[in-house]
């Protein structure tokens, strides 16, 4: 009943050539993760509405269906009846590649993600699956730059600048943390990075070498990288009125809006599988196989998203310079300092 | 006029310091409260550093009120500032009055430092309410000053930046002018007081 | 940063001449919510001119009836009886501990933390609660009148309001730590918008931002008006003179002020709340400068009288119109996000502002 | 006619098509998106050779950092909405002379040269053999270390340019 399955014998029904199955499970599979990512994303957005009712005390949304349950529902289908207004003078063609531009992106990062053990729970084992997804995170930083400067208004323009540059200066503190788990595992693919950590609570890597430093300087740079609040510059309201997206309405927020969500979805993912050992339990053997791990995966990244939300709710904005004298002066000899340690630590325990 | 009357006797008495506690009709209290004899220490020092320059003193109601003319104003404000005996370096209030044969211009002045208060006061002629500006003193009475020319029309020599600050800049005439009646459709009329102001004013009893 | 701004606090346009991030030039202009209290105070009678100081500082309006009926009281030399004067005192602190929650939830919806917001409005709602148990509204009281205030305390209200100040203090650590502990805040606020002692002497500030600045002076405290003087409170001062210093004195005062409201119902004595004055009040001729201190500052009415029955002139003295004022020398230097912070310590309401 | 050779086909198609517009676009902003597809098509076409490793410094290299440090260029240096350059100018002959000598001489080369057209795939690079070649036991460690010397100095020059015009 895997995917190759069905492909097979959706290749037969159709009566195209046997070779082309393979193509098919590609598109198979991209349609389930997508499907899967608005999925989450429309569960996250209810989720931090709520959770940030709570924290406020106050009750979120109530009104749209049992406890608001269909409220992000009725925020998509607003969005998509809104009118899809264009500036005059904007740049058409780009304004509207530039949201697809940040969407893809966010994206194509669900290629990697290992839902759980074994093949039929990963889209793609790529060996280099790490470095896949530093690569393609760095492609929206275009998106963000055009969405700016096409929407023609000096705010938007300021605004896509400004974060760009924040992007820009936290890939590189993202990227050094990520080689953390790297070393450890001594793989770049996602999978082999989960099998490396499969001796219970304190084999994740969390705790191995340096505790905690390369997990905290991941997180922030990618809460960074998502313009998330501490670092949300970019809409800062109360300095420029709205960042890029001043411009957008529409079906086109959406885009951006699902972009930010899904990316925080992933991130969150991420720091699970590199650093809170993926879909294992957090005790040896136990409940480790089938579709547990599954149930262990999406644990501990929702654990992290509301991690991320409950931060939301109580920090403050950063000022633009505050935010890159940390980005650069701090965070990166931060991570620099966690690739000596961890590397020295695999020297070692290599016995050299 | 209670004003005018108040000032003609106080010219005849060749400005001696008189308590103004007089009887007053719907008095609830039965006697008269003496003014704080803190005040009248207060108004006994500013009469003597600026005897000549005074032309009136009163202390009335908890209020120690010097007046003086515009020609000596900036000078004594600075002497009001930098003497330690008096270092009033607290400009609380700079208030604009129209009436009607004049106008007044009263300062609030406040030391922190020995913790007392007084009301400076100049006239000034109707026609030409020109006064040197104290924003060199006290930067504070920079908005005071554009609010009191802005509304009362007093110009005031030397500020920095004399425009409007709560009008729009295109608005004529001076609001707080006792004759001045805003007729939303036509030109504010400015000639001369109105039949039912005027009736007003007389309707003293 | 037009009068539409998410962060001006009401209608304030500032205009900010910028060389890339810095501020070079600000020019404050103001105006836009003018409704010349003092020309409409000069047409109406000396009670029913009362109702329109609940629009000046419409965030403690308790303080503007206090100030207007003190002049009236002063011009007439009456006194008021004593439970007047401790019922006075008990709304004009709940106003300011309201006005302070107000701020402190703004000030952080400035710098981007959304929930003290929420946190301060929850308890603020209970002070305006108690405010409409004993005048019937929620912002434009007319409470308090020339001669006492308006309605005795209802039975149980004491006890209500006693109920509230056991309330609140654990409420405040909560709010405390949300924001004075945050990094992130202290890193926004801390020397940012520095005003040095002399500054703000000779700019004539008052109140929080005087006393942020190390001077200490409160009017309550140098010319007690009403039964300050048979209180004991201390007076918040802190010394950087910045926005964090500011924040501080404050949240220090919240406290301050619930000490005094505790006292003022212990003290409470029985008797009438109101002076016998006559049916239409016409103080003889003269000039009188009351002044009281709101959250904001020195609040001060200057008076005259000529004999009717309406007052001649009748300046109001804002204490945000002159903390306003040196906006144009502070915000050059700093960068845009802190002119937003600096604007947001100021804590400005418009309706004193521009009268 | 399998899915690996259309999908090479779809490529080149790709990264020629978006180089040529590249060259002949009048708004340069327009230039700098297709500069950016023509990357991407680069580093599908090493994917497809399954050098994953290339694919994806490709993209992180080319797309992630460069095509953003022109756009960066191109919008702080000049006004750049709204006016179209003109593409040609009067050196456009001896550009088109150069530019088909140069495809003659890779003509050339290409035709008597002997590629080995095996039937089954190249071996895979992997990432190890990578790490190994370039900082493994007698191998290219001197010119990797040469190369980021160069970086680096090639950085504090441009910050000391960039920090010269405050001071």
């Amino acid at each position: 009943m895997t995917l190759t399955g069905i492909a097979e014998f959706i290749a037969s029904f159709f009566g195209l050539p046997g070779s082309s199955s393979v193509w098919i499970v590609a598109v198979l599979a991209a349609a389930i993760l997508l499907g899967f990512m608005l999925l989450t994303v429309l569960i996250l957005i209810y989720v931090l509405r709520k959770l940030l009712g709570k924290i406020q005390a106050r009750l979120g949304p109530t009104r749209t269906g049992p406890k608001g349950i269909f409220q992000t529902a009725a925020d998509a289908l607003k969005l998509l009846i809104k009118e899809d207004t264009i500036p005059v003078k904007a740049d058409r063609r780009v304004f509207i590649v530039a949201p697809i531009l940040v969407f893809v992106p966010a994206y194509l990062v669900y290629v990697v993600v290992p839902f759980g053990e074994g093949n039929h729970f990963i889209a793609k084992d790529l060996n280099i699956g790490l470095l896949y997804i530093v690569a393609v995170s760095s492609i929206n930083v275009i998106g963000v730059v055009l969405a700016g400067w096409a929407s023609e208004n000096k705010y938007s323009l300021l605004g896509g600048m400004r974060s760009a540059a924040q992007l820009i200066s936290y890939e590189v503190p993202q990227a050094l943390a990520v080689l953390g788990p790297v070393m450890l595992a001594e793989s770049l693919s996602m999978q082999d990075i989960v099998k490396a950590q499969g001796e219970g609570l304190f084999s994740w890597f969390i705790f191995r070498s340096l505790p905690l430093l390369g997990f905290i300087v991941f997180l922030v740079a990618s809460m960074a990288e998502i313009n998330h609040v501490p670092f949300d510059l970019p809409e800062g309201e109360s300095e420029l009125v709205a960042g890029f997206n001043v411009e957008y309405s529409g079906m086109r927020f959406a885009f951006f809006m699902l972009a930010e969500f899904a990316a925080s979805f992933t991130i969150c993912a991420i720091a699970a599988t590199l650093f809170l050992g993926g879909w294992h339990s957090p005790i040896r053997g136990f409940l480790d196989n089938g579709w547990w791990t599954v149930f262990w995966f999406f644990l501990k990244s929702s654990a992290l998203v509301c991690l991320l939300m409950w931060i939301r709710a109580t920090y403050p904005r950063v000022r633009v310079d505050q935010l890159m004298e940390f980005g650069w002066k701090l965070m990166i000899p931060l991570a620099l300092f966690n690739v000596l340690v961890v590397g020295l630590y695999v020297a070692l325990g290599k016995g050299g | 006029m209670s004003e005018e009357e108040k000032l003609e006797n106080t010219e005849t008495s060749d400005k001696p310091l008189k308590p103004a506690g007089k009887a007053s009709p719907g008095k609830a209290l039965a006697e008269v409260t003496p003014p704080d004899p803190r005040l009248l220490a207060l108004a006994e020092l500013l009469q003597s550093t600026f005897g000549d320059a005074a032309l009136e003193s009163v202390v009335d109601r908890g209020m120690v009120t010097l007046v003086i003319s515009p020609g000596t104003l900036l000078d004594t404000c600075q002497q009001l500032k930098t003497d330690p005996a008096l270092s009033f370096d607290y400009l609380a209030c700079l208030t604009s009055i129209d009436r009607q044969d004049h106008l007044e211009v009263a300062y609030n002045l406040r030391s922190l430092t020995h913790k007392h208060e007084f009301c400076l006061k100049v006239r000034l002629p109707r026609d030409t309410p020109e006064i040197p500006t104290v924003t060199s003193i006290w930067k504070g009475a920079n908005w005071h000053e554009r609010e009191a020319y802005d509304l009362m029309g007093i110009h005031f020599q030397g500020h920095p930046d004399l425009r409007r600050i709560l009008l729009p800049d295109e608005w004529e005439g001076h609001p707080l002018r006792k004759y001045y009646v805003y007729e939303p459709d036509d030109v504010p009329s400015e000639q001369g007081p109105p039949e039912h102001l005027l009736i007003q004013l007389e309707g003293v009893e | 940063m037009g009068p539409q701004h998410p962060s001006t606090h009401g209608v304030l346009r500032v205009i900010l001449k910028l060389d890339g991030e810095w501020i070079v030039e600000a020019h404050p202009d103001i105006g836009y919510l003018h409704r010349s209290f003092e020309k409409m105070g000069e047409l109406r009678t000396y009670t029913n001119g009362l109702p329109l100081t609940d629009r000046w500082d419409y965030l403690c309006a308790m303080t503007n009836n206090l100030v207007y009926s003190m002049a009236v009281e002063q011009l007439l030399e009456v006194e008021v009886p004593e439970r007047a004067q401790y019922l006075r005192v008990i709304v004009c602190e709940l106003n300011r501990i309201a006005s302070h929650l107000v701020f402190i939830g703004t000030y952080g919806l400035d710098l981007g933390a959304q929930t003290p917001f929420l946190y301060c409005f929850r308890d603020r709602e209970r002070i305006l609660h108690i405010f409409e148990e004993i005048c019937g509204a929620r912002l434009t009281y007319s409470y308090i009148y020339p001669g006492g205030v308006s309605g005795d305390a209802l039975p149980g209200w004491l006890e209500k309001v006693d109920a509230f100040l056991d309330y609140l203090p654990p409420m405040m650590r909560e709010i405390d730590q949300l924001l004075t502990g945050n990094e992130i805040f202290i890193l926004r606020t801390r020397n940012i918008g520095l005003i040095s002692p002399e500054q703000a002497i000779d700019w004539s500030l008052s109140g929080p931002m005087l006393r942020a600045s190390n001077v200490n002076f409160d009017l309550r405290k140098e010319s007690p008006y009403q039964v300050y003087d048979r209180l004991d409170f201390s007076v918040a001062v802190a010394e950087q003179g910045d926005c964090l210093a500011r924040y501080h004195v404050r949240v220090a005062e919240i406290g301050e002020s619930i000490k005094m409201v505790k006292q003022c119902l212990a003290q409470i004595p029985d008797g009438p709340t109101r002076a016998k004055l006559p049916k239409t009040i016409k103080p003889p001729a003269g000039e009188v400068y009351a002044r009281v201190d709101t959250p904001r500052g020195e609040l001060g009415v200057y008076m005259i009288s000529d004999g009717t029955d309406k007052p001649y002139r009748q300046k109001i003295r804002g204490p945000a119109f002159v903390n306003l004022s040196i906006l144009s020398e502070l915000l050059p230097g700093w960068k845009i996000a802190d002119a937003v912070s600096i604007l947001g310590s100021i804590d400005v309401v418009m309706g004193e502002v521009d009268r | 006619m399998d899915w690996h050779t259309c999908s090479f086909y779809v490529l080149s198609v790709m990264i020629l098509g978006s180089a040529l517009m590249v060259v002949s676009l009048r708004n340069i902003v327009h230039c700098a998106l297709f500069l950016a597809f023509t990357f991407m098509g680069v580093a599908g076409v090493f994917a497809l050779l399954h050098a994953e490793f290339l694919a994806a410094v490709q993209v992180l290299i080319y797309v992630g950092a460069i095509t953003v440090l022109i756009l960066f260029a191109v919008m702080l240096t000049q006004k750049t909405i709204g006016i179209s350059l003109k593409q040609t100018n009067r050196l456009a002959p001896l550009a088109v002379l150069s530019a088909v000598t140069f495809l003659c001489m890779i003509a050339v080369i290409a035709l008597n040269t002997t590629f080995p057209t095996s039937g089954q795939h190249t071996v895979a690079v992997s990432t190890q053999t990578i790490g190994s070649a370039i900082l493994g036991n007698g191998s290219y460690v001197v010119p990797f270390e040469v190369a980021s010397i160069l970086l680096l100095a090639a950085m504090v020059g441009a910050i000391v340019i960039a920090r010269g015009q405050d001071n």
